[in-house]
C-alpha cells in the first residue's frame, strides 16, 4: 500500500535531517539552535499526531506500511510499519523529545548544537525502531541509538560520566550482538529479514530456546531486567537530565517492546519454557529493587531503581500470559496482563520522565542529587512540591495517575496466574510509596534544610509548562485508560492468539 | 655407484657446512662455510643435471651474494663476542624444533614419498644443454616473470642507494639536477671590469 | 621451438605502472627538492591512468595469459581498482608529512607504485611462480619504504624485523610450494586445481604443503600466530608508510589467499578450514585483548588489525561463495576504514609532533568538531556498530559463517568484537569526553588532506546506509 | 641412480638447520640472514630435484628466479642492516627492542 | 427519571470536587474568603442533595439505583466501568459524610483563620469529601480502590498539613504506609474476587457469591483454603489498615498531628469508618466464610478493648479521643464479625456525630489554650467556654453509652449482638466489648474532668508577646469560641443526643437496609434482639436492667474519684504498677517494635541488597571484575610481545610445526 504519505519515513528521518541542520546552525547561527531545535521537534510530534487519529483500532495489522527495497544481496527492506503496540511508543518518543528539548532550553550552555542535534537524532533513530517491520533495519537502527546517547552522557554528564557511558554502551552492545548473531540465525533459516516471516516460521525447541536467549540478552539489558540493570542506575545518575528523561521514557520500553515484537512471537515455545524465569526475575526486580531504591541517598538513582522496578512489572504482564494459559489451557485473562505491561510501559514513559525533569529542576538550582542536601524545598518552591507530589504519587502507583492502571492489571492477571506472584507483585504497594514517599518527606517537607536551599527560587514559567505537560497525560491515562487500550487491544488479542500456538 | 659415493660425500660436507653456518662463533666463519655450502649444493645440483643452474649459484651467490655479507660483516666490525653469548641457553629448543621438523619433513619425504609415485629421470645424452633449453623458454613463456625479477633487482638497487648513501663532507661527486640546471650565461662565464692602464711616466 | 607472442593487452596495467616507475625515477633525479611535488602529481596521474587503463582492458570472465601465469578477472580488477584508490589516499595523505621531515623524496614515490605493481602481481597471478615475484615485489618495496627514513632508529628496527620475519616467511612458502610443484607435477593454478579434483584423496604432500603455504599467507595478512611483525612495524614505520603497510597490502594478501588457496587448493578446503578456524580464533582474541592495553594508537590500530584478519579468515574459512564475497567486502571496508584512521592521524600530525599517542587525541571535539567526526566513523566503524560499514562487513561475515553452520564460532567471534569495541570507543571518549591539554593547537592541514579525508570518513557512513552496491559488486567479483 | 627421496631428505635436513639456526643465532642479525640464505638452498633443493624427476624444467626456471630476487633481498636486508648499525651502532637483536608491548 | 438521578449523584460527587479544583489549582488568584464560600457552597449543595437522596429512599420509596457513568476502560472482555450504586446503606453513609463534612467546613473558618495555609486546607477537604463519595457510591472495586486511595492521599496531605513539623511528616508518611500495608492486602481480595467472578462490579460479584462456596485454593504446600475465608481475610486486612484495627492501628494516634477538624473530618467520622462500610457492603461475602468473621470479631473485640486502655493514661487530649475513635472502631468492627452488620453501620453513623463533636470541641478548647494540647495544663474551663463544655459533655454521654443518647443504642445493640453470637471467639469479644465500656467511660470522663472541672493548671502572663508556643502560658485568659466554630458544635450535638431515639428501629431492627446488606439466614443474631426490642424508650428501660449500664456508670465514678476527689492518686498507682502502666504509656510498644523491625529491617534489606548484591557481587564482581579481568590478561599477553626479533621468529616457527603436526596427525 504505498502511494499515500510516507509518515514514518518522515518521522524517521525529519529529525535526523533537523540534527544535521541544528549541526550546522551551531556553527553559523549558534543563536538560533534553540528554535530550531524546538521547531523541528514540534513538527515531528505534529507529523506523528495523525498516527493516531487515522489510526484503525480494529486491525492487528501494520498500518501506514512502506516497504522498499535496501539491500538486494541479503533481501533486507526497508520496511516500516506500526500496530497498535507501536504506535503509542512512537507518540510518546515524539512528545518527549519536545519536552527533553525545551527542558534543556537553558540547562545546556556547553555546546548546545551538538546537544540538540544528538536528541533529535536520536529521536528518529528511536521512532524508526519503533517502526521498523525488518529485522536488519530494526538491529541497525537499535544500535546506531547508541552511538548519540553514548556522546549525550559522556560530554554533557556528571563526574563520573565517562564510567558510565562506557558501562551503558558495553552492556547493551553486549546484549544487541547476540540478538545479531540470532537475526542472522532465522535469516539463514528463512531467507529473509522480514519480522513477520520470523513469527511465522516453525522452529524446532532447541533453536527457540536459543533464540529465545540471544534475544533476551539484549532486551533484559535495555529494559533492564534483574541482574543486568547496573548500568542504568550509573547511566541515570550521569546522564544530564534531558538523557535520563530519553533513556528512562523510551530506551527501557525498547527492550520491552522487543520482547512483545520479537521473543514472543518468535520462540513462543521457548518462551512458554522459559517463562518461570522470566517471571522470576521480574518479581526480583519488583522487590529486591524496590528495597533497594528505599535506600538510594542520590536522588536521581532512587528513580532509576525506580524505574527498574516499574518495568520488572511490564515483563511480569508480557510472560504472565504463558502462565496462565498453561494452567487455565483458555486465553481469557491473558490479555490484560499484556495490556497492563503496555500500559505500564506509556505510563512509566510520562511518570518517570517526569521523575527526572523534577530532579533536574532541584539540580538546576542546587547542582546537587544528594537527597540530604534538600529539605523544606516545598517552603520556598510550592508550585515545584505540587507537580513533585503529583509525581510522586504516580510514581506508587496511585488510582487516578496513570502509574495505577498498568499495576493494577498487571495485579488482577497476577492473581490468575498464581496467588504468590500476585502476592509478590502486589508488594509494589507498599515498596512504592515507600521510596516515593519518603523521598518527597526528605527533599519537600520539613523545615529550610540550610542556606543554600533558602536560595531556591520557585520553578519558571518554562520548567512549569514541561511539567505541565507531562502531568496532562498522567492524569488524563489515570482516569481514563479506554482510549489507550483500544488503540492497542486488537494488536494485543493477535499477538496473544499467535503466542500460545506451538511452532514446534 | 659413482654417483652415490659422490652424493654421499657432498650431502656430508653440505650438512657439515650448514652445521658450521649455524655454529661457528665467528660471523666470518659461518660466511665462509655457507660458501663451502654453496659450492657442495652446485655439485650437487650438477648430478641432477642442472649445470646452468649449479654454475650460476657459484657465481651470483659465492661470487656476489657472499662476498656481499663478508664486506658487511667485516665492515661493521661487531663485538662478536657479545653476540655469542647465551649460545648454549636456546639451544635445547633450538634442536628440539629442528628435530621435530626434521622428523615432520622426514616422515612425510621418506615414509610416505609425498604420497606420490616418480616416474625415474630420463637421462639425457651429451649433447643435451640445460642451459639452452633454459634459455629457450626464459626469454619466451617466462618473459613476464623475467620483467618482473628485473622490477625486483631495480627496487634492490633503489633500496639499497637510497639506504646507504650518505653525501660526506669533502667527497666530489656531481649532481644532475645541478648540471641541468646551470646556464652558461650566469654560471659559467664571469666578465670582469678592468680599468685601462695609465702610460708610465705620467707623473714626471 | 615453437613460441607464439602472447597477449599483451590483459597485462597493459602493469606494463604502464612499469614505465611510469621507471619513468618517474628518471625524471626525479633531474628534480631538485624545490620542485619535488612534480614527482608526486606524476605518481597520482600514474595512478589514474592504470585505473582507466585496467577499467578499459578488464575482462568480465578470466582471461590468461602469458603462459597462464597472469589472469584478468573481474575480482583481480575490482581488487585492482581498490589497490589503486588506496595508494593514491596514501600519496595524498602523506604529502605534507613527509614534507615536514624532508622525507619528500622521489624513492617515496617510486617504492610505492613498485609496490603497488606487486599487488597488482599477486592479484593476478595465475602461477606460483608470479604469486611469489609479486608477493617479494610487495615486500622488498615495503622493507624498503619502511627503511627509508633512515635517520630514525625506531623506523629501521621495525624494518629489520618485518625484513628478516618476512624473509622467513617467504622462505617458507617457497618451501611448500616446492613440495606443492613436487606433488602435484605443476605451477599453475588451474591445473593444480584439476589435479587436486582428480587426485581420489589428498595426498599426503598435499596435505602437508599447506602448512608451509598458510604460514605464508598468513603472515601477510598478520594473523596469529605469524603477526609478530605487524604492531613493530606499525608502531616504527612512520605514520604514512603504516598507512601503507596497513592498508594496500592487505588487498593483495586477500587476492593470495583467493588464488592460492582457494582456486588452487579449494579441494583441500577441509584440511585448512579447521586451521583457519584456530587462526582467525587466535587472531580475534589476541588482536581485541592486548589492544586494550596500548597507549600508542597506531600501535592499538596494528592489534585491531590483527583481530579484523581474524574476522576475515572467518569469511574465507566458510568455504562457500558467500564467504569469499564476504571477506573480500571486508577486507575493502576494512581498507577505507583504515585509511581514515591512519589519515586522521597524519592530518594531526605537525613538524616534530606526531599525534600517534592515544592521548593526543584528547578533546579533538573542541579543536576540529569535524575530524573529530570523521574518526569517530571509523572507530566505530572498526567497532561493527551501526550505521557505519563496519557493521555490514561483519554482518555479511558472520552470515556466511552461520550459514556454514558454524553458528557457535559466530557467537565466539561477537563475543570479541564486544571486547574490542572498548578500546575503540575508549578513542572516542578521548575526543569527545576529554579536555584538550593545554597548548592544544587547532589543526593545521592542507585543504587537499581536508577533502580527501572528509570524503574517506563520508564514504565509511554512507556505505552503511547503502552498503548493497558494493555487496553487489563483491558478489559479481566471486562467482563459482 | 639416486634415489629422489635421499634430495629431499637432504634439502629437508638444510631446511630444519636452518630453523635451528635461528633459534641458536637469537642475536646477531646477519647470521639470521645466513640461515635464511640456507632455507632457500633448501627450497632450491626441493625443486631442482622434482624437475629432474619430472622431467619439466618449470623447476629450474624457478630456482632461477629464486635465485635473483634471493639476491635483491640480500642487497636490501644487508643495506637494512647497515641503516640500523648506523642508528644503533649495532645490530645485537637483543639490544633492537624499543618497540615491544 | 433516572436521569435526574445519575445528575443528582453526578453534582454530588463533583461539586466538592470542583471547589476543590478551583480553589487548589488557582490558588493564587482566589481570594481568601472566596477560598471558604467556593468549598462551602460545594459541600454545601452536595450535603443537601445527599438528604434529599436519603429522603428519596427512605420515604420517596424510591430504589436503589446502580448506574454506570462512563467505561474507565476494558481490558479482556472485562470492563471498568466508574458508575453510582446508590441504596440506602450509601445513601446513609453519603447523608452522614456531607454533613459532617460541611460542619467541619464551617468549623475550619474559625479553627484555621490564621493559618497561611487557609485555601489550601478548604481545597483540601473539599476534595477530601470528594473522594469519600466515590468511596461510597462506587458501583465496582475499581472505583471502591479509587476511593480508598484517594481518600488515603488526601488524608496523607492533611497529616502532613503543617508541612513543617518533623512529626507531622512523620506521621502522615508512617499513616500512608501504613495504609498501604492495608491496601495490600484489600489489592490481592480485590484480584482474587476478579479471578474467580469475571467481574468487579458488584452486582454480578453479589450474584456470583454464593457459588464461590464450595471453591478452594491452595496456598501453602496442600492445604486446600476456602476461596471466601481468603478473600474476605484479605479484604479485611484492607480494612484493617483503613479503619485501624490492631494492628494497623498505629497511624491513626500520630494522625493526631494534622489540624483538629481533619482529626475530626477524617479521623473519627468518615474515613475510618470506610473500612465498616466496606465490610458491610461486602456483607454477601464475608458471610459466606465463619472464619473470616471470626477473625473480624476478634481483631475487632481487641481493639475495642485494648485501644481503650491506652486512652486512659494519654494526656494530650487529641490522642485521648483518637483511641477512643479506635475502640469505637474496634467495637463496629465487632458488630460486623458477630454479623450484626446494622448495628455496626448505626454505630459508625452515631459516632460519626459524636465523635466529630468531640473533635470539634477538644479543636475549640486548643483553640482558646492557643494550641496547647496537654490536659495537664487544663482545668476549670467550664465557666470559660459553656457551649463547649455542654456539647462536650453531650458528646461524652453518647460516647459512653448513656442511656438515651446515640450511642447507648448503637453500643449496646452491638453488645447485645455479641452476647448472642455463636461464632468463634465471640465470648471472648463479649467480655472485650463489655469491659471496653467500663474503659471508655473512664478515659472520657477523665478527659472531661481533667479539662473543664477542677482547678485551673494554666498560667495567664500580661500580653506581653504573641501567642503562647513558647512557654506554658497564655497572654489572656481562655474565652469561648466565635459562633463559626460553636454552630457546628450545636449543629452535632443535637443528632448526638436524639438520633438515637429517631433511627434506632428503623435502622436496627426496621430492616431499613433491606437488600444492600445480606445476613445468611444462619446469622440471625439481630433477628434475635428483634424479638426482645420494643421500641426505644422500652429499650432505655430495659439498660437498666442490663450489667453495661452499670459498668458505665463505675467508670464514671472511677474517674470522678481518681480525677476530681484524688487527683493525686493517678500518679502513685502509675509508679505503682511500673510495668502496667509504662506498657499503656508506650502503647504496648507497637511503635517501637515497627520503628525498629518494619522500618529498621526494610533499610537495613535495602542496604544489603543495595551494597552487597548490586555493588559488590554484580558490579564489583561480574561486571568490573570482567572488565579487570580482560585488562589484567592483556597485560600479560602484550609482555609476550618482547620486542626480541628471535622471539617473534620462534612464534612463528612453532606455529609452523603445530600446523604440521596437527596436519600430519589428522
Amino acid at each position: 500500500m504505498t502511494g499515500h504519505f510516507p509518515i514514518l519515513s518522515v518521522l524517521l528521518w525529519l529529525p535526523i535531517a533537523g540534527g544535521l541542520i541544528v549541526l550546522a546552525a551551531g556553527r553559523i547561527a549558534p543563536t538560533s539552535v534553540r528554535w530550531l531545535a524546538l521547531l523541528f521537534s514540534l513538527v515531528t510530534f505534529a507529523i506523528s499526531i495523525p498516527l493516531w487519529t487515522q489510526f484503525d483500532t480494529s486491525t492487528a495489522a501494520m498500518q501506514f506500511v512502506e516497504n522498499h527495497p535496501w539491500i538486494s544481496t541479503f533481501n533486507v527492506n526497508y520496511a516500516l510499519g506500526v500496530d497498535g503496540i507501536a504506535m503509542p511508543l512512537i507518540l510518546l518518543t515524539t512528545f518527549m523529545t519536545v519536552l527533553v528539548v525545551i527542558a534543556g532550553w537553558e540547562v545546556i550552555q556547553f555546546k548546545l548544537a551538538q546537544y540538540m542535534a544528538a536528541f533529535l537524532i536520536m529521536e528518529g533513530l528511536m521512532n524508526g525502531v519503533f517502526s521498523a517491520m525488518d529485522g536488519l533495519l530494526f538491529y541497525v537502527l537499535w544500535e546506531a541509538m547508541l552511538i548519540p546517547m553514548f556522546i549525550i552522557i559522556g560530554i554533557w554528564g556528571g563526574p563520573r560520566r565517562v564510567y558510565a557511558t562506557i558501562k551503558f554502551f558495553l552492556y547493551t552492545f553486549l546484549g544487541s550482538v547476540f540478538m545479531l548473531v540470532a537475526l542472522i540465525y532465522l535469516y539463514v533459516q528463512s531467507g529473509s529479514f522480514d519480522i513477520q516471516t520470523f513469527q511465522q516460521m516453525p522452529l524446532g525447541l532447541t533453536a527457540q530456546i536459543l533464540i529465545f536467549i540471544a534475544f533476551m540478552l539484549a532486551f533484559a539489558v535495555k529494559v533492564p531486567m534483574w541482574p543486568v540493570h547496573t548500568w542504568l542506575p550509573d547511566a541515570h545518575v550521569e546522564a544530564p537530565t534531558g538523557g535520563s528523561v530519553i533513556l528512562a521514557a523510551i530506551l527501557l520500553k525498547m527492550g520491552a517492546y522487543g520482547f512483545l515484537r520479537f521473543s514472543m512471537p518468535i520462540a513462543p515455545d521457548a518462551s512458554q519454557e522459559l517463562t518461570w524465569l522470566i517471571v522470576a526475575l521480574s518479581l526480583i526486580a519488583i522487590i529486591y529493587i524496590g528495597f533497594v531504591a528505599i535506600v538510594q541517598v542520590d536522588m536521581k538513582k532512587l528513580v532509576a531503581y525506580s524505574s527498574v522496578a516499574h518495568m520488572g512489572f511490564v515483563t511480569l504482564g508480557f510472560f504472565l500470559l504463558f502462565m496462565i494459559f498453561e494452567k487455565t489451557a483458555s486465553l481469557n485473562g491473558t490479555v490484560m496482563g499484556v495490556e497492563g505491561g503496555m500500559i505500564q510501559m506509556i505510563s512509566h514513559g510520562f511518570i518517570s520522565g517526569a521523575m527526572f525533569l523534577c530532579v533536574g529542576v532541584l539540580y538546576d538550582r542546587l547542582h546537587t542529587r544528594e537527597i540530604n542536601a534538600y529539605g523544606g524545598v516545598i517552603n520556598l518552591m510550592p508550585g515545584f512540591a505540587f507537580f513533585f507530589v503529583l509525581f510522586a504519587m504516580a510514581n506508587c502507583g496511585l488510582p487516578g495517575t496513570s502509574g495505577f492502571v498498568g499495576e493494577w492489571l498487571v495485579i488482577l492477571t497476577a492473581m490468575k496466574a498464581n496467588f504468590w506472584i500476585a502476592f509478590g507483585a502486589a508488594f509494589t504497594l507498599f515498596l512504592g510509596a515507600a521510596y516515593s514517599l519518603w523521598l518527597v518527606k526528605r527533599v519537600l517537607y520539613g523545615p529550610i534544610g540550610n542556606q543554600h536551599v533558602a536560595e531556591m527560587k520557585d520553578i519558571s514559567k518554562r520548567e512549569f509548562l514541561v511539567l505541565g505537560l507531562c502531568a496532562i497525560p498522567v492524569i488524563v491515562f489515570g482516569v481514563w485508560p479506554a482510549p489507550l487500550l483500544d488503540v492497542m487491544h486488537a494488536s494485543v488479542v493477535n499477538l496473544v492468539h499467535h503466542v500460545v500456538q506451538s511452532k514446534l | 655407484m659413482v654417483q652415490q659415493i659422490i652424493f654421499i660425500v657432498l650431502a656430508a660436507v653440505l650438512i657439515g657446512a650448514a652445521l658450521g653456518v649455524i655454529t661457528s662463533r665467528n660471523p666470518v666463519y659461518s660466511a665462509l662455510y655457507l660458501v663451502l655450502a654453496f659450492m657442495t649444493s652446485s655439485g650437487l645440483w650438477l648430478l641432477l643435471e642442472a649445470e646452468f643452474l649449479g654454475i650460476v649459484l657459484v657465481l651470483v651467490y659465492v661470487g656476489a651474494v657472499m662476498v656481499l655479507f663478508l664486506f658487511v660483516v667485516m665492515m661493521l666490525d661487531i663485538n662478536t663476542a657479545t653476540l655469542r653469548q647465551g649460545f648454549a641457553r636456546y639451544a635445547p629448543i633450538g634442536l628440539l624444533v629442528a628435530l621435530i621438523m626434521a622428523a615432520e619433513i622426514g616422515y612425510v619425504m621418506w615414509s610416505r614419498n609425498l604420497g606420490v609415485t616418480f616416474g625415474t629421470a630420463t637421462v639425457h645424452g651429451a649433447d643435451y644443454s640445460n642451459t639452452r633449453e633454459l634459455g629457450n623458454v626464459i626469454y619466451t613463456n617466462y618473459a613476464y616473470p623475467f620483467e618482473l625479477a628485473a622490477v625486483i633487482l631495480l627496487v634492490g638497487i633503489v633500496a639499497a642507494i637510497a639506504l646507504t648513501m650518505r653525501r660526506r663532507a669533502g667527497t666530489r661527486h656531481q649532481d644532475p639536477a645541478k648540471q641541468v640546471q646551470v646556464s652558461a650565461k650566469h654560471n659559467r662565464i664571469r666578465i670582469v671590469k678592468m680599468p685601462s692602464e695609465k702610460k708610465p711616466g705620467a707623473q714626471s | 621451438m615453437n613460441f607464439t607472442l602472447p597477449a599483451f593487452t590483459p597485462a597493459i596495467p602493469e606494463m604502464f605502472v612499469l614505465g611510469m616507475g621507471c619513468l618517474i625515477l628518471l625524471v626525479d633525479v633531474f628534480l631538485s627538492d624545490r620542485n619535488r611535488a612534480v614527482t608526486w602529481w606524476l605518481s597520482l596521474a600514474t595512478i589514474a591512468a592504470t585505473a582507466w587503463l585496467t577499467v578499459t582492458v578488464a575482462q568480465g570472465s578470466g582471461l590468461l595469459t602469458f603462459d597462464n601465469m597472469f589472469i584478468n578477472d573481474r575480482m583481480g580488477n575490482v581488487l585492482k581498482l581498490f589497490t589503486y584508490l588506496t595508494v593514491a589516499l596514501v600519496f595524498l595523505y602523506s604529502r605534507d608529512y613527509l614534507a615536514d621531515r624532508n622525507l619528500f623524496k622521489g624513492e617515496f614515490y617510486v617504492l610505492g607504485l613498485f609496490g603497488m605493481l606487486g599487488i597488482m602481481v599477486m592479484i593476478s597471478a595465475h602461477n606460483f611462480l608470479t604469486i611469489y615475484l609479486g608477493l617479494e615485489l610487495l615486500s622488498l618495496s615495503l622493507y624498503a619504504m619502511i627503511a627509508l627514513d633512515r635517520d630514525n632508529g625506531v623506523a629501521s628496527e621495525a624494518a629489520i624485523k618485518y625484513f628478516v620475519l618476512g624473509a622467513i616467511a617467504s622462505g617458507t612458502l617457497l618451501y611448500g610450494m616446492s613440495i606443492l610443484y613436487g606433488t602435484a607435477g605443476t605451477l599453475d593454478i588451474t591445473r593444480l586445481g584439476v589435479h587436486i579434483a582428480e587426485a581420489p584423496a589428498a595426498s599426503i604432500g598435499l596435505v602437508f604443503s599447506l602448512g608451509f603455504i598458510i604460514l605464508g599467507l598468513c603472515f601477510k595478512f598478520g594473523a596469529v600466530p605469524f603477526h609478530m611483525w605487524l604492531p613493530d612495524v606499525y608502531e616504527g614505520a612512520s605514520t604514512p608508510v603504516t598507512l601503507y603497510v596497513g592498508s594496500a597490502p592487505k588487498i593483495g594478501a586477500f587476492a593470495l589467499f583467493m588464488r592460492l588457496l582457494v582456486e588452487g587448493l579449494g579441494g583441500l578446503h577441509d584440511e585448512w578450514r579447521i586451521m583457519l578456524i584456530v587462526i582467525s580464533i587466535l587472531s580475534m582474541a589476541i588482536g581485541s585483548i592486548v589492544a586494550i592495553a596500548q597507549t600508542n594508537l597506531k600501535r592499538m590500530l596494528a592489534y585491531s588489525t590483527i583481530s579484523h584478519v581474524g574476522f576475515i579468515l572467518l569469511g574465507i574459512l566458510a568455504g562457500t561463495a558467500a564467504g569469499y564475497q564476504s571477506a573480500m567486502f571486508y577486507t575493502l571496508t576494512y581498507v577505507i576504514m583504515a585509511t581514515t584512521a591512519f589519515g586522521v592521524i597524519i592530518l594531526l600530525a605537525r613538524k616534530g609532533f606526531e599525534s600517534d599517542q592515544l592521548d593526543d587525541f584528547k578533546g579533538l571535539n573542541e579543536r576540529s568538531p569535524w575530524f573529530a567526526a570523521v574518526m569517530l566513523a571509523a572507530m566505530f566503524g572498526m567497532a561493527g556498530a551501526p550505521p557505519f560499514v563496519g557493521f555490514f562487513a561483519k554482518l555479511y561475515v558472520l552470515r556466511a559463517v552461520i550459514d556454514a553452520n558454524m553458528t557457535w564460532l559466530a557467537v565466539v567471534a561477537v563475543f570479541f568484537s564486544i571486547i574490542s569495541a572498548y578500546y575503540y570507543i575508549r578513542v572516542v571518549k578521548l575526543m569527545y569526553f576529554d579536555r584538550a591539554p593545554e597548548g592544544a593547537r587547532p589543526v593545521q592541514a592542507g585543504m587537499d588532506i581536508r577533502w580527501v579525508l572528509s570524503g574517506n570518513g563520508i564514504a565509511i557512513l554512507l556505505l552503511g546506509i547503502l552498503p548493497g552496491p558494493l555487496m553487489a559488486l563483491c558478489a559479481r567479483a566471486i562467482t563459482f | 641412480m639416486i634415489n629422489l627421496f635421499d634430495f629431499l631428505a637432504l634439502s629437508g635436513a638444510l631446511f630444519a638447520i636452518s630453523m635451528a639456526g635461528i633459534f641458536l643465532n637469537r642475536k646477531n642479525v646477519i647470521l639470521l640472514l645466513m640461515c635464511i640464505e640456507l632455507m632457500l638452498l633448501a627450497v632450491n633443493f626441493n625443486f631442482i630435484a622434482f624437475s629432474h624427476y619430472l622431467n619439466d624444467l618449470a623447476g629450474q626456471i624457478f630456482v632461477f628466479f629464486i635465485l635473483t630476487v634471493a639476491a635483491a633481498e640480500a642487497a636490501i636486508g644487508l643495506a637494512i642492516v647497515v641503516v640500523v648499525f648506523r642508528n644503533r651502532q649495532s645490530i645485537n637483536v637483543e639490544e633492537l627492542d624499543t618497540l615491544k608491548g | 427519571m433516572d436521569q435526574t438521578m445519575q445528575t443528582i449523584f453526578l453534582v454530588i460527587v463533583l461539586a466538592p470536587l470542583a471547589a476543590a479544583l478551583v480553589v487548589g489549582l488557582l490558588m493564587r488568584f482566589v481570594p481568601r474568603a472566596a477560598s471558604h464560600w467556593l468549598t462551602i457552597i460545594g459541600v454545601g449543595i452536595s450535603c443537601v442533595l445527599s438528604f434529599y437522596v436519603l429522603w428519596q429512599l427512605t420515604f420517596g420509596g424510591r430504589t436503589a439505583e446502580n448506574l454506570t457513568i462512563y467505561t474507565w476502560g476494558i481490558a479482556d472482555g472485562i470492563r471498568f466501568q466508574v458508575g453510582f450504586l446508590v441504596d440506602r446503606l450509601t445513601a446513609l453513609m453519603i447523608a452522614v459524610v456531607t454533613f459532617v463534612s460541611l460542619m467541619v467546613h464551617i468549623y475550619t473558618i474559625g479553627y484555621m483563620h490564621e493559618d497561611p495555609g487557609y485555601k489550601r486546607f478548604f481545597s483540601y477537604i473539599s476534595l477530601f469529601t470528594f473522594s469519600m463519595l466515590m468511596l461510597v457510591m462506587s458501583n465496582n472495586f475499581l472505583q471502591l480502590f479509587f476511593g480508598w486511595e484517594a481518600v488515603g492521599l488526601v488524608s496523607y496531605l492533611l497529616i502532613g498539613f503543617w508541612y513543617t513539623r518533623p512529626t507531622a511528616i512523620y506521621a502522615n508518611l508512617k499513616a500512608f504506609l501504613v495504609n498501604r500495608v492495608g491496601d495490600f492486602g484489600f489489592l490481592l481480595g480485590i484480584a482474587l474476587v476478579l479471578t474467580y467472578t469475571g467481574s468487579l462490579d458488584y452486582a454480578d460479584v453479589f450474584a456470583k457469591a454464593p457459588s464461590l462456596s464450595g471453591q478452594t485454593i491452595q496456598l501453602f504446600g496442600s492445604y486446600a483454603w476456602a476461596v471466601p475465608t481468603v478473600i474476605c481475610i484479605l479484604l479485611f486486612v484492607g480494612a484493617m489498615g483503613k479503619s485501624a484495627q490492631v494492628p494497623l492501628h498505629v497511624w491513626l494516634p500520630d494522625s493526631m498531628e494534622g489540624p483538629t477538624p481533619i482529626s475530626a473530618l477524617i479521623h473519627a467520622a468518615t474515613m475510618v469508618t470506610a473500612g465498616i462500610f466496606m465490610v458491610s457492603r461486602m456483607s454477601p461475602l464475608f458471610e459466606l466464610s465463619d472464619t473470616a468473621l471470626s477473625v473480624v470479631m476478634v481483631i475487632g473485640a481487641i481493639t475495642a478493648f485494648f485501644m481503650g486502655l491506652v486512652g486512659i493514661v494519654q494526656n494530650d487530649i487529641k490522642r485521648v479521643i483518637a483511641y477512643s475513635t479506635l475502640s469505637q472502631l474496634g467495637y463496629m468492627t465487632t458488630a460486623l464479625g458477630a454479623s450484626a452488620y446494622a448495628a455496626g453501620m448505626f454505630h459508625l453513623m452515631t459516632h460519626a456525630f459524636f465523635k466529630a463533636l468531640l473533635f470539634l470541641a477538644a479543636g475549640s478548647v486548643i483553640i482558646a489554650m492557643h494550641h496547647e494540647q496537654d490536659m495537664r495544663k487544663m482545668g476549670g474551663l467550664r465557666k470559660y467556654m459553656p457551649i463547649t463544655y455542654w456539647t462536650f459533655v453531650a458528646g461524652s454521654l453518647a460516647l459512653i453509652a448513656f442511656p438515651g443518647f446515640a450511642g447507648f443504642f448503637s453500643k449496646d445493640t452491638i453488645i447485645d449482638a455479641v452476647h448472642e453470637s455463636q461464632r468463634a471467639g465471640s465470648s471472648f469479644a463479649y467480655w472485650c466489648v463489655l469491659l471496653g465500656a467500663f474503659v471508655t467511660s473512664l478515659y472520657t470522663f477523665r478527659a472531661l474532668f481533667m479539662t473543664f472541672h477542677g482547678k485551673e493548671r494554666f498560667t495567664v502572663h500580661a500580653g506581653h508577646d504573641g501567642h503562647g508556643h513558647d512557654h506554658h502560658g497564655l497572654t489572656h485568659p481562655p474565652k469561648e469560641s466565635p459562633w463559626v466554630v460553636t454552630l457546628p458544635l450545636v449543629m452535632l450535638a443535637i443528632p448526638s443526643v436524639i438520633i438515637g431515639w429517631i433511627t434506632c428501629k428503623a435502622v436496627l431492627y426496621g430492616g431499613y437496609f433491606g437488600s444492600s446488606i445480606y445476613v445468611a439466614p444462619t446469622h440471625h443474631v439481630m433477628e434475635k434482639l428483634a424479638e426482645e426490642f420494643h421500641g426505644p424508650s422500652a429499650m432505655v428501660l430495659g439498660s437498666l436492667t442490663s450489667p453495661t449500664l452499670y459498668i458505665g456508670l463505675a467508670g464514671v465514678l472511677v474517674a470522678w474519684f481518681f480525677y476530681m476527689k484524688r487527683p493525686e492518686l493517678p500518679e502513685r498507682i502509675a509508679q505503682r504498677t511500673g510495668f502496667l502502666y509504662q506498657l499503656l504509656a508506650h502503647k504496648f510498644y507497637f511503635d517501637e517494635i515497627n520503628a525498629f523491625f518494619v522500618a529498621g529491617g526494610t533499610r537495613a534489606l535495602g542496604r544489603a541488597f543495595w551494597k552487597g548484591g548490586d555493588t559488590a557481587i554484580i558490579d564489583g564482581i561480574l561486571v568490573d571484575g570482567s572488565a579487570r579481568g580482560v585488562r589484567w590478561f592483556a597485560g600479560i599477553l602484550r609482555r609476550y610481545q618482547s620486542g626480541y626479533l628471535y622471539q617473534y621468529a620462534f612464534t612463528m616457527i612453532i606455529g609452523l610445526c603445530f600446523l604440521l603436526g596437527w596436519l600430519l596427525l589428522k
